[in-house]
């Protein structure tokens, strides 16, 4: 029965944190695997979750694979299964399949500036990324982390970036003025030519809406980042998860198998169709 | 389905009704039968609605879907509708309903309507105990129940 | 093995067959489809195309993967991967007989389907080859395929009117065949001529044309943003009969099917979808990578003449035809091309 | 009888005077004998035009797709529309026009009397050739038909009656009512077979023999939704058996999203084929105008146009009601008569 690719593990959520609030909340959960089935995953890998009788989503593992002991996924509220994630409590089960995807080649990364741009939920499929990064502090060179929400109140991880400033370059921003705001006011591709963080044996990592990613690869260029120094991922509807089911399909590459994680210098040669 | 075995279906097999009532008329109707103690059958599960002008048809398939064995809607009698004219609107579109099932085959007493007002007490529990005869001797509805 | 068989002895081998569920082609409310055979007299091979293609018996439009209910409160999952019993389809034609390595190529991968393959391990298909184009709308030959090809099928029959000729081409073929053992005659002198005479006149008819099939790949990835996708898919409906009858289309949907909503008993299911719905690739926030019928007709056409080469060296269609002749408005994926390819 | 000529130049002097941005009508095509819909812009493809009885597909679905795409246009092109209507378009039209889809100036109708025959049925021709494909359909005259058979020699002749669509010999009126030209001969009735025959028939057959067949179909049903998107009167942005359509954006919530119901899975089972196909036709009542569309296209044959033309039976019968005849008209749900039947109700 293992070998069936579409039966699900159970997971229970042993963890909820409401990160956001609103009409697009966004919930944090740690899962644990209570039959011990769980599996491991690389930075970058997403699983397939399900809600029975919802159906299923594919959610970006957000938690380090250095961390064994649960899984961690920050959810947006949006439509049928992440709202039924919404409503759950802990102790609630689910099912769980993965993991899936590429990964971010982190081990290449080894020795170089690593430049965070995230906006939004779009936090999520980088914040492993920064984990293990800061968990390797003496592997790598400088690390910022560029954050922007909507309001102050939309802010994803917030007690996380409070300890992640002892390592790293934290820099947050808001879309709209606040008063007491410390951050940079304005949207996150602004913020990023702000700092204008260097692109010598840099590597920019970026994820957020599509709006925003376009802006921010610009801006990037426009600081003399080249395509092989960024990178991102892409999120297109997928069902199957295993390069077949044809959603995701983006050129010669299924974006479950394939994807997520791109290099701006591999995304160039696909259809825009994401 | 041989004849044996249907008429120990007929004893054992207790019909399912969905029953859409007008909460101006009919589902008062059906608590004044309560009310007043008349014995009648259980079998019907009632859900009230603003006017039997509201029932949209897929209501009806979808009951049947659900694994209903009849459906019932009832509204105000002709005249008296609450918003002047609904049930005459639900009269027009039932009427259609009702043919088309019949002429796809599902069995034409499964599907019923009636006018009973709030005072119609007797009327309610009257219509409930034909309906439940009636599916008796038809035994489960099997043709658009949804099959696992 | 290669053996002949009189035409009135295929009920013979049909009937030895008894131990497997048989399908072949039958005609019945105006088309020819794949039917459940229960004796050999049953059976008529005089069919032109079946309108569905043989992978539905390998990727069904309906496919229970799991049934889940709720014990204790803990969710427990009932695998209903399929053991069907042995299934012989008679009559397929070749360009169906090809489709199927594609979709094996599809369903395994790095990831093992083990839906399809539990119908596909048990699945043996008697190939027909055709003697003469069925519509004007075959192109197998300008896909790579020929009317007799053996791709994809596990025994050939070619008709030689008054008989036969049985090729078995795999393990499954071959014992399909010596299970009908009694039923077939040897190969005598001749027949080899004869049959080779049937497989070259069946090459000489003309067929729809593709000129310069290596070139297509490099035309589609340049046209990419043509105006001349939105054209031809003008007056597309958007409904999904060109992929739903495809032999090698694949694309589907897995949704839960609640049986209760208060035990939360349900299932999990597959079902088949279609690149050219609106909703195929929408995101629930309403961005839509394709958005429009140009850019889903530039996906179908795309995937199985530029994406499929790129990844697995041939082309995802076997030139059957069905797309073009069910297309409800005469959308033609041969003319697609040729005008592509300009 | 119509000569294809003047629609040609009726057609090409709409657009050379501007009163139109595009005509709708029918051309030859690569994909078989019979003609492909063709949207022409300019005078000189007027010249492609054709017109027979192979001219089988409903235009105004066209018209109802233009202004879907002109609706979220960022620079809408709502110049009026020519399209090429038989009878049964034409209603379509009506219905169009008494649903304010559009309005009676934004479409400029040239007719095209039916006359004596109606379009060619490919299910009942499939019948006749056995699965077959005809490479070449012509018409002799009225009564016979000519059909070239793909890969035969012969050219069979088949009596027109034979092979004409059910709706087309049951159709009252061969010749469109709402037109700006109408080309052909009008005709009133026609000799062929009584009103709402093909139902009748269905109709006499016993309950459980009704069921039987309609198991049949239900249980072949792909859900491919050609009939659907073929249809010109399914024009609902969300069809009410396709939940996942839905949009969560900025005005609506993932609340409304999850809580949608779905009426029918996407299994295409019998009985959530049964919810989808009888869904689509009560909501088709008192608006099929019998135009046969969703018939054509299913690629199994699912006899689909029974389930609408029942409805259009009692409609007529019942009610005096006809979809398309009367664009003033209140819809047929939508209004009623005191004397509308109430002896089925207890």
């Amino acid at each position: 029965m293992s070998d069936n690719l579409y039966l699900p593990k159970i997971g229970r959520i042993v963890g909820i944190n409401e990160e956001t609030q609103g009409a697009r909340a966004i919930k944090t959960f740690k899962v644990e695997f209570p039959n011990d089935d769980g599996f491991e995953h690389d930075c970058g890998q997403c699983a397939m979750l399900s809600m029975f009788g919802k159906g299923e989503s594919m959610i970006s593992i957000a938690s380090s694979p250095l961390v064994k002991e649960y899984k961690q996924f920050s959810i947006m509220k949006m439509g049928r299964v992440t709202s039924a994630f919404h409503a759950a409590k802990i102790g609630d089960f689910i099912g769980i399949r993965g993991p899936y995807g590429n990964q971010f080649p982190l081990h290449d990364w080894k020795g170089r500036d690593l430049v965070f741009i995230g906006g939004g939920v779009g936090l999520a499929p980088i914040w492993p990324v920064i984990q293990t990064a800061i968990a390797r502090r003496e592997d790598f060179g400088k690390i910022t982390v560029f954050y922007g929400a909507r309001t102050s109140n939309d802010i994803m991880y917030e007690d996380d970036f409070e300890k992640l400033k002892a390592s790293a370059e934290v820099q947050l921003s808001v879309d709209a003025p606040e008063e007491g705001w410390p951050g940079y006011t304005g949207f996150v591709p602004a913020n990023l030519m702000d700092k204008a963080p260097s692109p010598d044996n840099a590597i920019a990592i970026t994820c957020g809406p599509p709006i925003m990613i376009k802006f921010v690869i610009q801006n990037l260029q426009a600081l003399g980042f080249a395509d092989e120094q960024i990178y991102t991922t892409i999120e297109n509807k997928m069902k199957c998860g295993v390069g077949k089911c044809g959603r995701c399909n983006v050129g010669k590459d299924y974006v479950c198998v394939k994807g997520p994680v791109y290099s701006w210098a591999e995304l160039k040669s696909l259809p825009q169709e994401y | 389905m041989s004849n044996p075995s249907k008429t120990t279906e007929v004893q054992s097999f207790e019909p399912r009704i969905v029953a859409f009532l007008c909460k101006w008329c009919s589902s008062a109707g059906s608590d004044l039968a309560g009310v007043s103690r008349i014995q009648y059958s259980a079998n019907a599960t009632p859900i009230t609605i603003p006017c039997s002008g509201s029932v949209s048809p897929m209501y009806i398939l979808s009951a049947f879907n659900k694994g209903a064995d009849g459906v019932l809607i009832s509204g105000c009698h002709p005249g008296d509708c609450h918003y002047m004219e609904g049930n005459y609107l639900a009269r027009r579109k039932l009427y259609l309903v009702k043919e088309l099932l019949q002429f796809i085959g599902l069995e034409s007493e499964r599907f019923r309507m009636s006018w009973v007002s709030a005072a119609e007490g007797a009327k309610f529990a009257e219509v409930v105990d034909e309906f439940v005869e009636d599916l008796r001797v038809l035994g489960p509805q099997n043709r658009l129940k949804a099959k696992p | 093995m290669e053996k002949i068989l009189n035409q009135e002895k295929l009920r013979e081998w049909v009937d030895m067959l008894d131990d497997c569920e048989v399908y072949a082609p039958a005609f019945a409310d105006s088309v020819w489809n794949y039917a459940r055979i229960e004796a050999g007299t049953d059976i008529d091979l005089s069919h032109t195309n079946t309108i569905g293609s043989v992978k539905e018996f390998v990727f069904p439009q309906r496919e229970v993967f799991f049934r889940f209910e709720k014990k204790d409160g803990v969710p427990v999952l009932t695998s209903t991967l399929p053991d069907p019993k042995p299934t012989v389809v008679f009559g397929v034609r070749p360009c169906d007989g090809r489709g199927m390595p594609r979709n094996d190529t599809v369903f395994n991968k790095e990831f093992e389907d083990p839906y399809y393959w539990a119908r596909r391990n048990k699945l043996t298909l008697v190939g027909l080859a055709c003697n003469q184009p069925h519509s004007p709308n075959c192109f197998c030959q300008s896909v790579g395929g020929s009317p007799h090809s053996e791709d994809g099928l596990d025994i050939l029959m070619t008709d030689l009117g008054d008989r036969f000729h049985v090729k078995g081409i795999t393990v499954k073929g071959v014992e399909a065949m010596e299970r009908g053992r009694d039923a077939f005659d040897a190969v005598r002198d001749g027949d080899q001529t004869e049959v080779e005479k049937v497989h070259d006149t069946s090459r000489s008819f003309p067929q729809r044309p593709l000129d310069n099939l290596d070139a297509i790949p490099k035309a589609i990835r340049e046209s990419f943003d043509s105006p001349l996708w939105a054209d031809m898919a003008q007056h597309c409906i958007g409904c999904g009969i060109c992929t739903f009858l495809c032999p090698t289309c694949h694309c589907f949907d897995i949704n839960d099917e609640v049986i209760s909503p208060t035990t939360g008993e349900g299932e999990r299911v597959r079902t088949w979808d279609n690149c050219q719905f609106p909703d195929f690739t929408m995101h629930t926030s309403g961005h839509n990578p394709r958005a429009d019928l140009g850019s889903r007709l530039r996906q179908r056409v795309s995937h199985k003449f530029l994406y499929f080469v790129e990844n697995h060296n041939t082309q995802q269609c076997t030139g059957c035809g069905r797309c073009i002749t069910e297309c409800p408005v005469g959308i033609d994926i041969v003319a697609v091309l040729e005008r592509v390819s300009q | 009888m119509v000569n294809v000529e003047e629609i040609r130049d009726y057609a090409a002097s709409l657009l050379e005077k501007e009163e139109v941005k595009a005509v709708l009508g029918f051309r030859r095509g690569s994909a078989s004998a019979f003609a492909e819909p063709c949207t022409i812009t300019e005078v000189g493809e007027a010249a492609s035009l054709v017109w027979d009885p192979t001219c089988l597909n409903n235009l105004a679905l066209y018209l109802v797709k233009d202004r879907k795409q002109q609706a979220v246009a960022k620079t809408p092109d709502n110049r009026p529309v020519g399209i090429v209507a038989k009878g049964c378009d034409s209603r379509a039209v009506g219905v169009l026009l008494q649903e304010n889809f559009f309005k009676r100036e934004d479409v400029v109708v040239i007719g095209v009397s039916c006359e004596g025959t109606g379009v060619v049925d490919s299910n009942k021709l499939s019948d006749k050739l056995k699965g077959k494909t005809a490479s070449r359909i012509t018409f002799s005259g009225a009564d016979d038909i000519n059909v070239s058979v793909y890969g035969d020699e012969t050219e069979t002749v088949i009596p027109a009656q034979e092979i004409l669509a059910d709706r087309c010999l049951e159709c009252r009126a061969a010749t469109p009512t709402l037109h700006d030209v109408v080309f052909g001969d009008t005709v009133e009735a026609r000799d062929f077979n009584e009103p709402f025959h093909a139902a009748k028939e269905a109709e006499s057959a016993s309950e459980d023999e009704r069921w039987a067949t309609w198991e049949h179909h239900f249980d072949r049903c792909l859900r491919c939704f050609a009939c659907r998107a073929v249809c010109p009167m399914c024009y609902c942005h969300e069809c009410v058996v396709d939940s996942t359509t839905f949009v969560v954006t900025l005005g609506t919530s993932a609340e409304e999203k999850a809580n949608r119901i779905r009426w029918c899975e996407r299994s295409a089972n019998t009985s959530e084929s049964a919810v989808y196909h009888l869904t689509r036709a009560i909501h088709l009542a008192g608006r099929c105008i019998d135009c046969g569309e969703c018939e054509r296209v299913c690629p199994v044959n699912i006899p689909l146009r029974l389930l609408n033309t029942k409805l259009e039976k009692e409609a007529f019968e019942m009610f005096e009601y006809q979809a398309g005849h009367d664009i003033e008209q209140a819809s047929l749900l939508s209004s009623f008569r005191d004397e509308d039947p109430n002896s089925f109700i207890r």
